[in-house]
């Protein structure tokens, strides 16, 4: 079955000037799926997380996706390869339209982003795949905007459209719905559930409702070790786990 | 790495200045101020002095190409001189003293201005801001320092009694006016380009890059090769500048390539605007005028530019067609 | 001066120690620039310009007032910070919230002020400024002639560099200032006057400079122009050194001082270039400098 | 016959730079002096005096120059230092057949293949100021020489005259060292200079350079140890500005002092009265430069450039500055030059009191035969 | 510590308060009043102002207009430095961590103005991450441990009114807990504590009032043990 796995850390360690912060960490993404990344602040997700995006370079261990090793590969590279990730804090170009912004993700593949000849026109033709994604994230009024006037969760939504234009077939999203308010966090993981359904996700997250109904898969984190692993039934129901992370209100903390 | 220190903060993604906007203004009346402006200087050296018209020509071109790196891409170049000065050196040299055509001669010009910009970009580019700027300014003063030290620029009397020739066989540049409407097409051909340059796919990148950079990174776009792109483009248009002046003047000189220089077209561009298409040409025009009135008064002209500078840095940073554009309604 | 490239190991040493009086004014320097960028996160291009003017101080003291070198060492640093401070106040500050590029600007304008205000008034050829008494004549080391004021120099100016660097990065008053520089807003509500705080370090980042110009104002002439051209090789100082630390500038500068000394013994004619030449190589190898921090 | 009923002269010069203290507006009140000898009029016609900065670039003054001729009605530009400024305006004075009497500038090319039927080199030039100082020093039984040279073309243009002129008359270099242009360190040159054992160590740079050098020189204690300095080009500004102190002892070519004769100390405190400092040799230059050019343009009743410049060649040069002075075919002005030492400190009796008169060079040889000037007009 | 005579006085008065980042009016007149000793959180939706009401207690927004009266001191028209001084601290919403100082110097920068702040040693047991971490790069360290330190600088200093502004966002359970039995201890101690919340189950388990804000002013204030009879209203207003 390991033609199933997507994405994959071996031994994946990261030591920050004799701080391990991530120790010896093996993680397997199945295709198709939803994996959530939890664990107490601190436990080294954010880390992997960037390990994994090749934000940073690992100290031992390996990354493979797709079966290819991808352990020392350029952060643009990945990208190219359909492994995509979102920032934590909300990351659009502030000075250009929704449009602009989804179109900037679409045009790559045209090979013409070198092309300072070539007059902007020959772009309109990405239009039409632009406003469907832009459509997909209910943000067809505001296509014609500045994403610098949208609001904190359109942003995220438009970020997401943006994700979405590459096509990617892993998506990796760091606190998708941090600072969120109530409104806009049932939409975006609406949202992340739609777009999920023809890819794959991983997520760091710490609103565990949403993890709950979202993931098919959690992996614990604490102290930079993986402390448990599984269906959210099975894993919140882990002693440890509660111990470690829950605490004992059982994740009540969260709306 | 780089990038990963750069996610952290990226809490207000960086637009580069203020001033940086408006290069959006509808193209319609780009297109209608743009035939004013070629009528205007079609019809200039009827009525001005052309040599004069032909530095303003120049230094507006320079500004321009100057202004597609810090107006479009965000990166402010404090070493433009270098490939300024530079190109007018290769052009006045295969001219004069290996006899080429003058088209040749602003190729090979040209060809300069991209190559020392390729130099100066692969060091720099993976700096952002200040840094950037520091480090341009100090290669420039490194062009700068071997230009003094080089036998072929002939040191401080610079190269001299450059001969104009026969542009293609047929213009001949000795005439005044044909030389003048020779100029003329340079700057519309470079500032044509540079307009094509900004509204097109690959501008689209670099609007995106200034914008935030990690972001464009994580959407695949090595940006750092757009950047230096860019950089480059904006030196070779530099080096046209240079390489015409070369010919306007017929001499190139130390002048071109002091770090005042680069000075200088960073205040051209502030003065009429940066990241509006016409604003360079503006300010252009209005410093060449400014040296030009001040040679023949007292006032100490480097305290007048000091002043110009400071007060458009204070009071007025988004330059005259910034401030025109700004106040134009619907024009945003 | 090919006969050259067989020095004798003296003849060496005698270079280095020269070397090392001139990379303790470019520690001084970018030591001033270090603060005030580490602080106001502006790069100061009239740092130069302010040189020259401590200098002039200097010159104007002793033309005009009678008052030597070592009232000038005092009051010649006093005066640029006092027009350091005035110039923080009314102009630099109306510029923090904007790109850093405008503050770039606006004292390159400054310089250009400054610079052409001084030529105006004094001409350019320079005005001559004695060696103090205390401080004539000079040492035969055996390898060389080393003249006193120059011994003066290093040591004064080595005693300052490690001085500030100590203030800074190692006491209370450093952490408030890197912190203020980060997040001036918030270090205010702490509880802490940051406006009076930065126009202090930008005052005394100037003073730094006026003082090297105090110092350099007998070995050189006082020229309006003697800033214009230090100002870049101490910008390429600081952009090897990385804009990281206090002591990267400090002892980047000393080092390239030392460099430029080789250099100006085994291939004269590049000395100027040297720096230049060692910053583009720095830059290829480690883009953020040697002691920078990637930002 | 004087073209636009006026006789303009043009003064172009450094105001704001570094030539601004020995020509600019310096230049522009000796010009005022001569015209004021003629009562304000030539041939029936006004002069008239315009100035303009050229703020040390060539493209500045090139078009300045330009613009001057093509609509301004200047008939003759004057002055000009900066070689680069002034080859360019040499190039469009010959185009546009106008007279251009150069002080300022110091490149021999103005003479030698740059030269033009127009052009008037009057005041010094870079082989007088080196060649004469070589020669000079070697009568005084100087003979071995080290160079401290800007590694630039003017720099390496000194050096080399000299060394021509040094070995010529048997005399020897011992070493040179090349410094970068804008070095403010010399001490490690200094040393090496030093360590040379030479008798003369020359300075072949100019301006704020040679100050430097000279005066680190001063805190070496080079003086003392019995090695001579040498300034291959330097003007009374520049002793000045150093101050007696430091530059006692240094040697070099002066094409004029104010303190030579009652008439140049006369007119000198004409001078001094108007411009607030005593003239140095470029301004003296253009006043003689200019009133040579009136009394032309007075003895061919029109100010037409042939027939104006065939005149100054044949009328003799005679006022303060040049005595018997003569204008080659070349454009050259042969007058005699000066070798001087600067006075110790408690020497000089007052204020600008700089220099003793070791030698007068005389005209034919402190400058370069035009024989072998490689100027085409030379037949 | 606090003064025994004041309590039960108006400690913070707000009083018609309007907010301006630059040309945009961002609160509308808002009104509120905090007792000495009370927990009050402030509750909205994003963007409701409830930042920038605290951010107008320190005097760090564009332009203020109204009264802020903190024990009877005008604070409008107060020097930005000295605000704090009075014996107010304040965590903002972004944390502020500062990148160029360590743990330790992030810990010791803001001055103790008062006698009362809590010790190291209780900031540690309190926050055991942060133990041991005291040289490390202040941003290095992870969203979550950066929220504590935060918090944990501004009980050093003995200021004896706290402003939190979301405190719990990004945090652990067990963390949020942990962040719960710390302000009612402080509570115990006699601070009083103002704290923006989006998660008003945690807010219900510490405060005594809630304000409910909307559009740059206040709309509703709700006492703790009515909070079950206004659950309905308090959900429109949230829009949960
Ligand atoms: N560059 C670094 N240098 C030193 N320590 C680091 C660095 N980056 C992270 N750490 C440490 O590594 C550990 C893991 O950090 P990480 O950011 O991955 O945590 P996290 O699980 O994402 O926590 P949170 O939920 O709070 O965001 C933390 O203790 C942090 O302090
Ligand atoms: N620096 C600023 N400049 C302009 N407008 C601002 C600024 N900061 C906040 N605002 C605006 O002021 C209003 C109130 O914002 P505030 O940050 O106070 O809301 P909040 O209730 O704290 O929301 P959140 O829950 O998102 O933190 C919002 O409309 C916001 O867009
Ligand atoms: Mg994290
Ligand atoms: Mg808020």
């Amino acid at each position: 079955m390991t033609d199933d796995i997507i994405l994959e850390a071996r031994g994946l360690t990261k030591e920050f000037k004799g701080f391990v912060a991530v120790k010896e960490v093996n993680l397997q993404v199945r295709r198709g799926t939803i994996h959530a990344l939890i664990g107490p602040n601190g436990a080294g997700k954010s880390t992997v997380f960037n390990l994994l995006t090749k934000f940073l370079t690992p100290t031992r261990g390996q990354i493979l996706y797709k079966g290819k090793d991808i352990t020392r590969a350029k952060p643009a590279d990945i990208a190219l390869m359909g492994l995509v990730r979102s920032f934590q804090i909300s990351a659009v170009f502030p000075h250009l339209s929704v449009l602009e912004n989804v179109r900037v993700a679409l045009q790559r593949p045209l090979g013409t982003s070198f092309h300072f000849w070539k007059s902007e026109s020959t772009l309109h033709e990405l239009h039409q795949r632009a406003l469907e994604l832009i459509e997909d994230v209910n943000l067809t009024p505001w296509a014609y905007h500045l994403a610098a006037e949208l609001p904190y969760g359109r942003k995220r939504a438009l970020e997401i459209a943006t994700t979405l234009a590459l096509d990617p077939e892993v998506m990796l999203l760091d606190e998708p719905l941090a600072g969120m308010g109530h409104e806009d966090i049932e939409g975006t993981a609406a949202l992340i559930k739609r777009v999920a359904a023809s890819r794959t996700v991983l997520m760091v997250e710490h609103n565990l409702s949403v993890v709950a109904h979202l993931s098919d898969t959690i992996t614990v984190l604490r102290r930079g070790e993986i402390l448990a692993e599984g269906p959210y039934d099975v894993v919140s129901r882990n002693a440890q786990v509660m111990e470690a992370y829950m605490g004992t209100g059982g994740g009540a903390g969260h709306a | 790495m780089t990038a990963a220190s750069q996610t952290t903060n990226q809490a207000a993604p960086k637009t580069a200045t203020v001033a940086l906007r408006g290069p959006d203004a509808g193209t319609a009346r780009t297109a209608l101020l743009f035939a004013v402006g070629l009528a205007v200087a079609g019809a200039a050296p009827f009525a001005l002095y052309p040599v004069f018209v032909m530095k303003v020509l120049c230094f507006a071109l320079f500004a321009c190409a100057f202004n597609l790196l810090i107006g479009f891409a965000g990166l402010l170049s404090f070493g433009h001189a270098a490939f300024f000065g530079g190109a007018a050196y290769v052009t006045a040299h295969s001219v004069k003293v290996w006899g080429l055509p003058p088209e040749a001669g602003l190729l090979l010009g040209v060809l300069a201005g991209a190559f020392l910009g390729l130099i100066f970009g692969v060091i720099a580019i993976r700096r952002q801001g200040i840094y950037f700027a520091m480090i341009t300014l100090a290669l420039s003063q490194m062009v700068f320092f071997m230009a003094l030290q080089m036998k072929f620029t002939g040191g401080e009397d610079g190269i001299q009694g450059v001969p104009r020739g026969v542009l293609f066989g047929i213009f001949d540049l000795t005439q005044p006016l044909t030389m003048y409407y020779a100029v003329l097409a340079i700057f519309v051909v470079g500032f044509a380009l540079i307009w094509r340059t900004v509204h097109s796919p690959f501008g689209q990148v670099l609007k995106a890059i200034r914008e935030n950079e990690p972001r464009a990174i994580s959407l695949g776009y090595r940006t750092d090769r757009y950047k230096l792109v860019a950089f480059v483009l904006s030196a070779s248009l530099a080096g046209l500048a240079g390489g015409t002046k070369a010919l306007v003047f017929q001499l190139a000189s130390l002048t071109d390539v002091q770090w005042q220089m680069s000075g200088e077209v960073v205040l051209m561009t502030l003065l009429g605007g940066m990241g509006t298409l016409f604003g360079p040409v503006v300010g252009a025009g209005l410093v060449v005028t400014l040296e030009s009135y001040l040679a023949a008064t007292s006032l100490p002209v480097p305290v007048v530019i000091g002043a110009i500078f400071v007060v458009c840095v204070l009071l007025f940073r988004r330059g005259i067609v910034g401030e025109i554009l700004a106040r134009l309604p619907g024009a945003r | 001066m090919f006969d050259l490239l067989g020095v004798p190991p003296q003849a060496l040493f005698g270079q280095l120690l020269l070397g090392l009086i001139n990379g303790s004014f470019y520690a001084l320097l970018s030591l001033g620039l270090a603060v005030i960028f580490g602080m106001l996160n502006v790069i100061n291009f009239a740092h130069g310009a302010l040189y020259m003017v401590g200098a002039f101080v200097a010159w104007l003291l002793l033309n005009y007032l009678g008052l030597g070198y070592w009232w000038a060492l005092f009051l010649a640093p006093t005066a640029v910070g006092l027009i350091g401070v005035v110039l923080e106040k009314t102009m630099l500050s109306r510029l923090y919230k904007l790109d850093h590029l405008y503050g770039l600007l606006l004292t390159f304008g400054l310089a250009l002020i400054f610079e052409g205000a001084f030529r105006h008034f004094y001409g350019v050829s320079g005005q001559p400024y004695p060696i103090p008494d205390l401080l004539k004549g000079g040492q035969n080391l055996g390898f060389m002639f080393l003249p006193n004021y120059r011994g003066w120099v290093v040591v004064s100016s080595l005693i300052v560099c490690f001085g500030t660097w100590f203030a800074i990065e190692r006491t209370r008053l450093g952490a408030y200032l890197r912190a203020a520089t980060e997040n001036p807003v918030l270090v205010q509500a702490f509880g802490i006057n940051v406006p009076v705080m930065v126009s202090a370090t930008y005052a005394f980042g100037v003073a730094l400079a006026g003082l090297a110009g105090v110092l350099a104002a007998p070995i050189y002439q006082v020229s309006p122009l003697m800033g214009s051209n230090l100002i870049i090789i101490v910008f390429a100082v600081v952009v090897i050194g990385g804009m990281g630390s206090i002591l990267g500038a400090i002892l980047t500068g000393l080092g390239l001082g030392l460099m430029e000394g080789l250099t100006k013994v085994f291939y004269p004619e590049a000395s100027n270039i040297v720096v230049f030449v060692v910053m583009a190589i720095v830059l290829l190898i480690k883009p953020a400098g040697l002691f920078g921090r990637e930002r | 016959q004087v073209s636009n009923d006026v006789v303009r002269i043009g003064v172009l010069n450094d105001r704001s730079g570094i030539y601004a203290d020995l020509a600019g507006e310096g230049s522009a009140i000796a010009a005022r002096m001569a015209a004021e000898e003629f009562g304000g009029k030539v041939a029936g016609a006004p002069i008239e005096i315009v100035v303009a900065d050229h703020q040390n670039k060539a493209d500045i003054a090139a078009s300045k120059a330009r613009e001057w001729v093509d609509t301004g009605n200047v008939d003759v530009i004057a002055d000009v230092p900066n070689s680069a400024a002034a080859l360019a305006v040499q190039g469009i004075t010959k185009e546009k057949k106008r007279i251009f009497l150069m002080s300022g500038p110091g490149a021999t090319a103005l003479t030698g293949a740059q030269c033009s039927p127009y052009g008037f080199h009057w005041t010094y030039d870079n082989y007088a100021m080196a060649a004469g100082t070589g020669r000079a020093l070697f009568e005084q039984g100087k003979k071995s020489w080290y160079f401290v040279t800007a590694d630039y073309a003017f720099g390496q243009s000194l050096e080399e005259e000299t060394t021509k002129m040094v070995n010529k008359l048997g005399g020897k270099v011992v070493g040179t060292v090349r410094h970068p242009l804008g070095s403010s360190d010399f001490s490690s040159f200094l040393l090496q200079a030093q360590a040379s054992k030479a008798d003369v160590i020359g300075f072949a740079n100019a301006g704020g350079d040679a100050t430097n050098a000279v005066k680190q020189a001063a805190e070496f204690g080079i003086t003392q140890s019995g090695q001579s300095l040498a300034g291959l080009l330097l003007f009374i500004t520049d002793v000045h500005a150093l101050g007696l102190s430091a530059a006692q002892g240094l040697m070099f070519t002066e094409g004029f002092y104010w303190n030579l004769d009652d008439q140049t100390r006369d007119w000198s405190k004409k001078f001094e009265a108007k411009a607030g400092k005593k003239p140095t040799m470029v301004q003296a230059g253009v006043y003689s430069a200019v009133k040579h050019y009136l009394k032309a343009v007075e003895a061919a009743k029109t100010d037409d450039s042939d027939k104006v410049a065939a005149k100054m060649r044949e009328l003799p040069v005679e006022d303060m500055f040049a005595k018997k002075g003569k204008v080659a075919a070349n454009g050259r002005m042969f007058h005699d030059m000066y070798l001087v030492r600067v006075k110790k400190p408690g020497e000089s009796k007052g204020p600008w009191d700089y220099y003793d008169v070791v030698k007068t060079i005389p005209a034919e040889t402190a400058f370069l035969d035009p024989a072998l000037s490689g100027c085409p007009l030379v037949k | 510590m606090p003064d025994g005579s004041i309590i039960k006085t108006a400690m913070l008065e707000i009083n018609d308060l309007h907010g301006f980042y630059g040309e945009s009016h961002v609160l509308h007149g808002v009104s509120l009043e905090v007792r000495q000793g009370e927990v009050v959180t402030l509750l909205g939706r994003n963007g409701a102002g409830k930042t920038s009401t605290m951010r107008s207690i320190m005097g760090i927004i564009g332009r203020r207009t109204g009264s802020i009266r903190f024990q009877g001191t005008e604070l409008i028209g107060m020097a930005q430095h000295k605000i704090p001084r009075l014996g107010i601290g304040y965590v903002p919403e972004e944390r502020g961590i500062f990148s160029s100082l360590s743990v330790d110097e992030n810990l010791t920068l803001p001055p103790v103005i008062k006698e009362g702040g809590m010790t190291v040693e209780q900031i540690y047991d309190l926050f055991p991450n942060l133990k041991g971490r005291g040289t490390t790069q202040g941003t290095r360290l992870s969203g979550g441990e950066q929220q504590m330190l935060a918090i944990a600088r501004i009980l050093r200093t003995g200021a004896n009114l706290i402003l939190l502004d979301e405190p719990t966002e990004g945090l652990a359970p067990v963390i949020i807990e942990q962040i719960g039995v710390a302000v009612r201890a402080l509570k115990a101690r006699g601070f009083t504590i103002v704290l923006v919340e989006q998660n008003f189950r945690f807010a219900a388990t510490i405060a005594d009032r809630h304000y409910v804000m909307e559009e740059g002013h206040v709309v509703d204030m709700i006492p703790n043990d009515q909070l079950d009879a206004n659950m309905d209203k308090l959900h429109t207003y949230l829009g949960v």
